[in-house]
C-alpha cells in the first residue's frame, strides 16, 4: 500500500538536486548505498560471531583455562574468566543466529541482492527504493535488539539457534527469560525485513530488465538472487509464525509447544525445518550464482551448461522445500516418513552435483586468470565439494542414527556456510569491490589472506569431521567429561589453534578492505573485462546507474567468443549481426 | 499475563535490578542499630519414631560419595534425640514497621558432597545469599520462587561463588540441582531479620527484637508448618517450643 | 586423524558400519576426482599470454551424465539404507524377546526403571537406578524414553545408537549389545546448562553375571 | 474533478511482467502472507488432530452468530471495495470516495465486533492460556459441560484471529490513506493504482477470514 505512493522514476529526478550527508549516506534510497550498508552491517557482525565462535573453541581446546581477557566479562558470564555453561550455551546459540541471520544471510541477499540487482538487469534502482531503505534499517535494528540480548538478566538466549522447544518455551529450563524473548522478537522483526526485501528483489527483476535483458540472458548471479527472494519470500514468514508462537508460549501462556497441556512438542521442529530447509539454500544459492559469474570470468570462458545451471538453481529451490525433514531422523518422527525424506535428500544432492561439474566445464579448456576472486571461486568450489559429500552420509538414516549432532555436522555445515558462502562472500567483494568504492583491493594482501584462510580453514573443520566419526557431540561444553572423548583432547586443542590462527588472519581481509577505500588503485570501468551491465558505468556508477537506458544483445558470458578479437564481449556492445530487440518485435 | 509485562520487551534489560548477583556484598542499605535487645531462643521437637530418610544412590559421582563414609541419605527429616533439624522460624505477627537494617554479611548456603549445606536457610530481603559449590563438578541452582524471579545458573567447578538477591519475601524459595536430583535446599526470605534455622540440637535463636508479644511461626518441608506466641521483654529473652508430630 | 569408525559393541554395528564405509568410498571417489580434476585444470589452463579459452557453452551428453551418475548412486544408497533404517527403527523391528525398561529422562540425569523379580514393569516391585543401565549381553532390550522436562537424546556411541527423548510422546528404542563391557551413554541433544555433564553407563554383562546384578539389586531394593 | 495538471501520468508499463511494478509487488506480498497463515493453520491443525478432547463443539465457547454478522460484514466490505475500483475504473470520483469511505467504515466495523467478542470471551473466562480460574467457563467445565482443558484451542484461537484482526486493522488504515488520497483527488480513471493495491490485499484478508470462520469457528 505504502508501495503504491512510490513514484516511477526513483532515481531521475532526484539526482537534480544536492542530497543532505543524512539523505545520501544513512537515510538512502539509493541501491547501492543500502547494498554498502549492509555490507558493513554484515561484517560488524561476521566478527562479533567469530568472536564468539572463539571463545567456544577456547572452552573446547582448553576447558581447563580461563579465556584470555575473560575477567572482563561479568560474573554471570565468566567468573573470573572460567566460562559458565549458561554462558557457553549463549554463546552457541548466538554464534549460530548471528551468523546465519546478520552475517552470511544479509551478505549474501543483502549486499548482493541489493547492488547487483539494478546494475546487472539495466535498472535504475529496485522497483521499491523506500521499501529498500526500511527493510535496511528494520533489518539494522533487529540486529541492535539481537544484541542487546545479552545485557538482560538472566543471559541471552541459550537453546541453541535451532530454539528446540520446551528448552526455549520455558525459562525454568535454561533460567533465560528475557534473553529468549529477545531472541524471538529480533528474528521476527528481521523476517519484516528479509521479506519486504525479497518482494524488492522479485518485482525488480520481473519488471525492470532492460530491453533485451531476457530470461534466459540473466546472469547466474541473478537467477539465483531470484530464486533466492523467493525462498526467502516464502520461507520466512514460516519461522516468523512459529517464532511468534513460541514468544506467545513464553510471555502469554498460550500452550503450541506445550506437552502437558495439549500443544506438540516437534511442531516447533517442523515449523522451524520447514522454513530451516529453505533457508539453507537461501544462504547457498546465490553464493553458488556470483561464483559462477566469477568462475566464468576467470576462466575467459562461457559458464557450461547455463540453461542447466539455472534448472539445477531451480530444482534446488523446489525440492527444498520437501526435505526438511532430514534435520529429524532422530526426533521420534515417523520412521516411515524417515524413508521419504531420505529419498527426497539424496535427490537433491544431484543438481548441487550438476553444478560442481559445470563450474570444473567451464574451467577446462579455459584461459583462467587466477585473480583473487577466481581464487576464492576456486576454493568455494572445493570447499562446498567437501560439503555436499559430507552431506551424504548424514542422509542416509542408518548411518545419520551415529553421526547424528555430532561434530560431523558441525564440520558438514561450516563446509557449506563458511567454505561455500563465506569463500563465495570474499569472491564476490573483491570482485564488486572495484565497482562499489571505485578503487582495486590490493591483489597481493587479497592472495596471501586467501592462501592463508584456506589453509587455516581446512585446518580448523577437516579434523571435525574425525571427532564427529569418533562420536564427539555437538554443544558439549566441555569433552572431557566423557572417557571416549578424553583421547580426542589434542585434536581438539588442534582445532582451537587453528581456529585462533584463521581468525587472526581475517585482519588481512578487514585492513585490506579498509586501506584500499583510501589508497586502492583507481579502478576504470572494467577492471575485470567482464561481460555484465554494471561494468559499462562509471566506478561507483552514479546516482540513477545508467545514463540513458541500455540495450541488451546476448547472454552473460560471452566470454573468447569467436565473434570479436578480445576474449569478451560485453552484453550491450551491438555487433553488426545484432537486431534491436525492440525492432524484433515483442 | 503478569509475567509478560515483568520479563519481555525491550525494557527487561533497563530494569534488571531484579536479583542480580555479582556484585558481591550486602544489600547497600546503611548499618542501623537493631530495634532492641530482647531475644526468643527456643527448641524444635520431633514427638514419635522419626521417619527413615531415604538413601542416595551416589554411585555415578565418586567425589561426592567419597566425601560420605557411611551410605549418604538425604536429610529430609534429621532428627537427633528427639530435636528437629532444618525448621525455619520467623517471626510473623507483632512487630513494629520497618525499615529494617539488611546485614552486609551474606548469607552463605554450600553444595558438598552432592547435598545442600545447610539444606535451610533464612535470608533478608535485599540480603545476598552466596551460593558456593565445594565439590568438584558442576551443580546447578535453580530456583523457581513465585514471587521472586526465577534462576537457573551453574557452578561447574569448586569454589565458585555466586551471589543472589531476593527481592520480595517468599516462604519458601526452594532451591533444586538438576543434575542431581536428590538435591534439594529450601531459603527462606523475610522483610525483616527475625527469623532463624533450627540447628542439629534443634534449638533457635531470634534476637534483637524490641519488647513485644509476638506471633512465631515454624516451617518445615515436609511436616508443615506451627505457630506459637510469645512476649519479650525489653533486653529480655523468652523461650519457645515447637513439637512436630511423626 | 582417523576416518575409522570406533568399535562397534552391538548388531547395529556391522549394519551401520558396513553402510558408513560404503558411502566413505564413494564420496571418496568423488572427491578425490574433483579436487584433482580442479587442480588439474587450474595448472593446465592457467592464462598464459598469446592463448585464448576455447569457447564452449555446454554438452548435453556431459550432462546426461553428471545427472545420471549421481543420481543412480545417490538412490541405490537409499534404498541400501532404507533396509537398515528399518531393521533399526521401523514400527515394528522391536524383536518381541526385548527385556523392556523405562528410562526416565530429566534435567541432568537418566533413571532406568527395571523389572522387578515379578518380570514386569510397571508394578511395586520395579527399581530405579540412577544413571546406570545394565543388560544381559546378545539380547535384545527394548527403552522408553519419557522425557519430564525438555527433549533429550538417548546415544550410546559404542552401540550405535541415538534417538531423542521427546516429552509427551511415546518413543522406544532397542539394540542388542554384542560385548560383555561398560560403555558411555551421552545426552545428544542440547537439554540446558547442564548438557555436557548428562551422562550413563551401561554396563553389559554376560547372562549369568546379569541374573545376579538383578537379583542382589532386588534384595537391596527389598530391604529399604 | 482534479484539475488535469495536478493529474499523474498514465502508468508506464514496465519491461516483463504485463502488471505494473505496485500490483506485482502486492500479489508477491501476499504470496508471503499465504505461507505465515499456513504455518498458522497447518499447526492448528496438527494441534486439533494432536488433542482434539480440548476443542469445545461449535458455539459452545464461541459465539457464532455474532461471528457470522461480522463474516457478512467483512464480505460487504469486499464488496464495496470492488465497487469502489469499479468506480474509479469509470472515473467516478464521488463513488470511489462514498465506497472508499464505506469500505474503511465496515473494516472499522469488523475490528470493532472482533475487540466486543474478546472482551466478552477473557469476562468468561476463556483466555489465551485456557480457563481462568473461577470464571463461569470453568465452572461450566468442571461439571462436564466443556472440555476439561482448552490451552491450547484458546492458543490458537486468540493468536489466528488475532493476527487475521491485525492484518484487518492494518488494511483499515492504509485504506484510510487510500481514501483521504482519494479526496485529495490523487487517483483518475487512467492512474489508480492505490485503489487497486489495497483492493487486492482487502480481498485477500477478506479471504483468509472465511477460511478461518470456517475451521476455527464452524467446524
Amino acid at each position: 500500500m505504502a508501495t503504491s505512493a512510490v513514484s516511477l522514476e526513483p532515481a531521475a529526478h532526484v539526482e537534480a538536486h544536492e542530497l543532505s550527508f543524512l539523505r545520501k549516506y544513512i537515510f538512502s534510497t539509493d541501491h547501492k548505498i543500502i547494498g554498502i550498508q549492509f555490507l558493513l552491517m554484515s561484517f560488524v557482525f561476521l566478527l562479533f560471531g567469530g568472536l564468539m565462535a572463539m571463545m567456544i573453541r577456547w572452552q573446547l581446546g582448553f576447558p581447563e583455562r580461563p579465556l584470555p581477557a575473560g575477567q572482563l566479562l561479568p560474573e554471570t558470564m565468566a567468573p573470573g574468566g572460567i566460562l559458565l555453561p549458561e554462558f557457553y550455551n549463549s554463546l552457541v546459540t548466538m554464534h549460530g543466529t548471528i551468523m546465519v541471520f546478520f552475517a552470511i544471510m544479509p551478505l549474501l541477499v543483502g549486499v548482493f541482492g541489493n547492488y547487483l540487482i539494478p546494475l546487472k538487469l539495466g535498472a535504475p534502482d529496485m522497483a521499491f527504493p523506500r521499501l529498500n531503505m526500511a527493510s535496511f534499517w528494520i533489518a539494522f535494528s533487529a540486529g541492535i535488539l539481537m544484541m542487546a540480548g545479552f545485557f538482560v538478566e538472566g543471559g541471552h538466549a541459550a537453546a541453541g539457534w535451532t530454539a528446540y522447544a520446551p528448552l526455549s518455551a520455558d525459562p525454568e529450563w535454561t533460567g533465560v527469560s528475557g534473553g529468549q524473548q529477545i531472541w524471538l522478537l529480533s528474528i521476527a522483526i528481521l523476517g519484516l525485513a528479509s521479506i519486504m526485501g525479497a518482494l524488492n528483489y522479485i518485482t525488480t527483476v520481473v519488471n525492470l530488465r532492460a530491453p533485451g535483458m531476457t530470461w534466459f540472458r540473466m546472469p547466474l548471479s541473478i537467477w539465483a538472487l531470484f530464486v533466492t527472494a523467493i525462498l526467502v519470500l516464502l520461507a520466512i514468514p514460516i519461522l516468523s509464525g512459529a517464532a511468534i508462537m513460541l514468544f506467545f508460549d513464553q510471555t502469554i501462556g498460550t500452550h503450541f509447544f506445550d506437552w502437558t497441556d495439549g500443544g506438540q512438542v516437534i511442531l516447533w521442529q517442523h515449523l522451524f525445518w520447514y522454513f530451516g530447509h529453505p533457508e539453507v539454500y537461501i544462504l547457498i544459492l546465490p553464493a553458488m550464482g556470483m561464483v559462477s559469474d566469477i568462475i566464468a570470468n576467470g576462466s575467459r570462458k562461457p559458464v557450461f551448461g547455463y540453461h542447466s545451471m539455472v534448472f539445477a538453481l531451480i530444482s534446488i529451490a523446489f525440492l527444498g522445500w520437501v526435505v526438511w525433514g532430514h534435520h529429524m531422523f532422530q526426533s521420534g518422527m515417523n520412521p516411515t516418513l524417515g524413508m521419504t525424506f531420505m529419498i527426497s535428500t539424496m535427490i537433491i544432492a544431484v543438481p548441487s552435483a550438476i553444478k560442481v561439474f559445470n563450474w570444473m566445464g567451464t574451467m577446462w579448456r579455459g584461459n583462467i586468470r587466477f585473480h583473487v576472486p577466481m581464487l576464492h571461486s576456486v576454493g568455494f568450489v572445493a570447499m562446498f565439494v567437501i560439503g555436499g559429500l559430507s552431506g551424504i552420509f548424514m542422509a542416509s538414516t542408518p548411518v545419520d542414527i551415529y553421526i547424528h549432532d555430532t561434530y560431523f555436522i558441525v564440520a558438514h555445515i561450516h563446509y557449506v556456510l563458511f567454505g561455500g558462502s563465506l569463500f563465495a562472500i570474499f569472491a564476490a567483494v573483491t570482485y564488486w569491490y572495484p565497482k562499489m568504492f571505485g578503487r582495486m583491493m590490493n591483489s597481493t594482501v587479497g592472495k596471501v589472506h586467501f592462501w592463508l584462510t584456506f589453509l587455516f580453514y581446512n585446518m580448523t573443520f577437516f579434523p571435525m569431521h574425525d571427532l564427529g566419526i569418533a562420536g564427539h557431540m555437538r554443544r558439549i561444553y566441555d569433552p572431557s567429561q566423557y572417557e571416549f572423548l578424553q583421547p580426542l583432547a589434542p585434536l581438539n586443542r588442534f582445532i582451537t589453534v587453528s581456529a585462533l590462527l584463521l581468525f587472526t588472519v581475517q585482519i588481512l581481509f578487514a585492513a585490506n578492505f579498509i586501506m584500499s577505500w583510501f589508497k586502492g588503485k583507481k579502478a576504470g570501468e572494467n577492471p575485470w573485462e567482464a561481460n555484465g551491465l554494471e561494468w559499462t558505468v562509471a566506478s561507483p556508477p552514479p546516482h540513477g546507474n545508467f545514463a540513458k537506458v541500455p540495450t541488451v544483445y546476448r547472454g552473460p558470458y560471452e566470454y573468447s567468443s569467436p565473434l570479436v578479437e578480445e576474449d569478451f564481449l560485453m552484453q550491450t556492445r551491438k555487433l553488426a549481426s545484432d537486431v534491436d530487440p525492440a525492432a524484433a518485435g515483442p | 499475563m503478569r509475567r509478560f509485562w515483568v520479563t519481555s520487551c525491550l525494557f527487561a534489560f533497563l530494569g534488571c535490578g531484579g536479583g542480580d548477583g555479582g556484585s558481591g556484598g550486602g544489600g547497600g542499605a546503611a548499618e542501623t542499630a537493631p530495634l532492641g535487645n530482647a531475644s526468643i531462643s527456643g527448641m524444635v521437637m520431633f514427638s514419635g519414631d522419626a521417619p527413615a530418610n531415604p538413601a542416595i544412590d551416589m554411585s555415578e559421582e565418586p567425589e561426592c560419595a567419597a566425601k560420605h563414609t557411611d551410605g549418604p541419605t538425604n536429610p529430609i527429616v534429621s532428627v537427633t534425640d528427639g530435636h528437629l533439624a532444618n525448621v525455619f522460624v520467623r517471626v510473623v505477627g507483632g512487630l513494629p514497621g520497618g525499615p529494617y537494617p539488611v546485614p552486609s554479611e551474606p548469607a552463605t548456603i554450600d553444595q558438598n558432597g552432592c547435598l545442600y549445606v545447610p539444606r535451610v536457610v533464612g535470608v533478608m530481603v535485599g540480603q545476598t545469599l552466596a551460593i558456593t559449590n565445594s565439590d568438584p563438578l558442576l551443580h546447578n541452582i535453580k530456583a523457581v520462587p513465585t514471587e521472586n524471579r526465577l534462576f537457573n545458573i551453574s557452578q561447574p567447578r569448586a569454589g565458585m561463588t555466586s551471589n543472589r538477591i531476593f527481592t520480595a519475601p517468599e516462604i519458601m524459595v526452594p532451591f533444586e540441582c538438576s543434575v542431581h536430583g536428590w538435591m534439594n535446599a529450601y531459603a527462606g526470605v523475610v522483610e525483616h531479620p527475625y527469623f532463624a534455622v533450627s540447628g542439629a540440637d534443634g534449638s533457635f535463636t531470634i534476637s534483637g527484637l524490641p519488647a513485644g508479644t509476638y506471633q512465631v511461626e515454624a516451617w518445615h518441608e515436609t511436616l508443615g508448618t506451627q505457630s506459637g506466641d510469645v512476649t519479650v521483654e525489653a533486653d529480655g529473652s523468652a523461650t519457645l517450643t515447637f513439637t512436630f508430630g511423626g | 586423524m582417523s576416518w575409522i569408525l570406533p568399535p562397534g559393541a552391538s548388531t547395529f554395528a556391522g549394519d551401520i558400519d558396513f553402510l558408513y564405509y560404503v558411502i566413505l568410498v564413494i564420496t571418496g571417489i568423488a572427491f578425490v576426482v574433483v579436487e584433482v580434476g580442479l587442480l588439474v585444470f587450474a595448472i593446465k589452463y592457467r592464462a598464459r599470454p598469446g592463448r585464448k579459452a576455447q569457447y564452449i557453452e555446454g554438452s548435453i551428453k556431459a550432462e546426461i551424465i553428471w545427472t545420471a551418475v549421481p543420481a543412480v548412486t545417490l538412490v541405490i544408497i537409499g534404498l541400501m539404507s532404507g533396509g537398515v533404517w528399518n531393521h533399526i527403527k521401523g514400527r515394528n523391528s522391536i524383536p518381541p524377546n526385548a527385556i523392556p525398561y523405562e528410562v526416565h529422562v530429566k534435567q541432568f540425569e537418566w533413571n532406568f526403571t527395571y523389572r522387578g523379580p515379578d518380570g514386569q514393569l510397571g508394578t511395586s516391585d520395579d527399581f530405579i537406578v540412577r544413571n546406570q543401565l545394565h543388560i544381559p549381553v546378545n539380547r535384545p532390550v527394548e527403552l522408553q524414553l519419557i522425557a519430564e522436562d525438555v527433549i533429550h537424546s538417548f546415544f550410546v556411541p559404542a552401540f550405535r545408537v541415538k534417538q531423542d527423548a521427546v516429552p509427551g510422546m511415546d518413543i522406544r528404542v532397542w539394540f542388542e549389545a554384542t560385548k560383555v563391557g561398560e560403555y558411555e551413554i551421552a545426552c545428544a541433544e542440547l537439554c540446558g546448562l547442564g548438557h555436557y555433564r548428562m551422562r550413563a553407563r551401561v554396563f553389559v554383562h554376560s547372562a549369568e553375571d546379569y541374573q545376579q546384578w538383578l537379583s542382589d539389586r532386588a534384595a537391596a531394593a527389598d530391604e529399604e | 474533478m482534479a484539475h488535469p495538471a495536478l493529474m499523474k501520468p498514465p502508468a508506464r508499463r514496465e519491461i516483463g511482467a504485463d502488471v505494473y511494478s505496485e500490483k506485482l509487488g502486492m500479489w508477491v506480498f501476499l504470496g508471503s502472507e499465504v505461507m505465515f497463515f499456513t504455518a498458522l493453520i497447518g499447526s492448528y491443525i496438527i494441534l486439533r488432530f494432536g488433542s482434539p478432547e480440548q476443542w469445545a463443539a461449535p458455539g459452545q465457547i464461541l459465539n457464532i452468530p455474532l461471528t457470522a454478522v461480522n463474516t457478512f460484514l467483512l464480505i460487504c466490505s469486499s464488496v464495496t471495495m470492488v465497487k469502489a475500483f469499479a468506480a474509479i475504473q469509470d472515473g467516478d470520483q464521488r463513488l470511489l470516495k462514498l465506497y472508499m469511505l464505506a469500505t474503511v467504515a465496515i473494516g472499522a466495523a469488523f475490528v470493532g465486533v472482533q475487540a466486543y467478542e474478546y472482551t466478552h470471551l477473557v469476562h468468561a473466562g476463556f483466555l489465551p492460556s485456557g480457563y481462568s480460574a473461577g470464571s463461569e467457563l470453568a465452572e461450566r467445565a468442571a461439571e462436564g459441560l466443556l472440555p476439561v482443558s482448552v490451552g491450547v484451542y484458546g492458543s490458537s484461537f486468540y493468536t489466528m484471529t488475532g493476527f487475521h484482526g491485525f492484518h484487518v486493522s492494518v488494511g483499515v488504515i492504509c485504506m484510510s490513506f487510500v481514501t483521504w488520497k482519494a479526496y485529495r483527488g490523487a487517483y483518475t480513471k487512467e492512474d489508480h493504482r492505490g485503489v487497486e493495491v489495497v483492493g487486492l490485499y482487502w480481498h485477500f484478508v477478506d479471504l483468509v477470514w472465511i477460511i478461518l470462520f470456517t475451521i476455527v469457528y464452524l467446524v
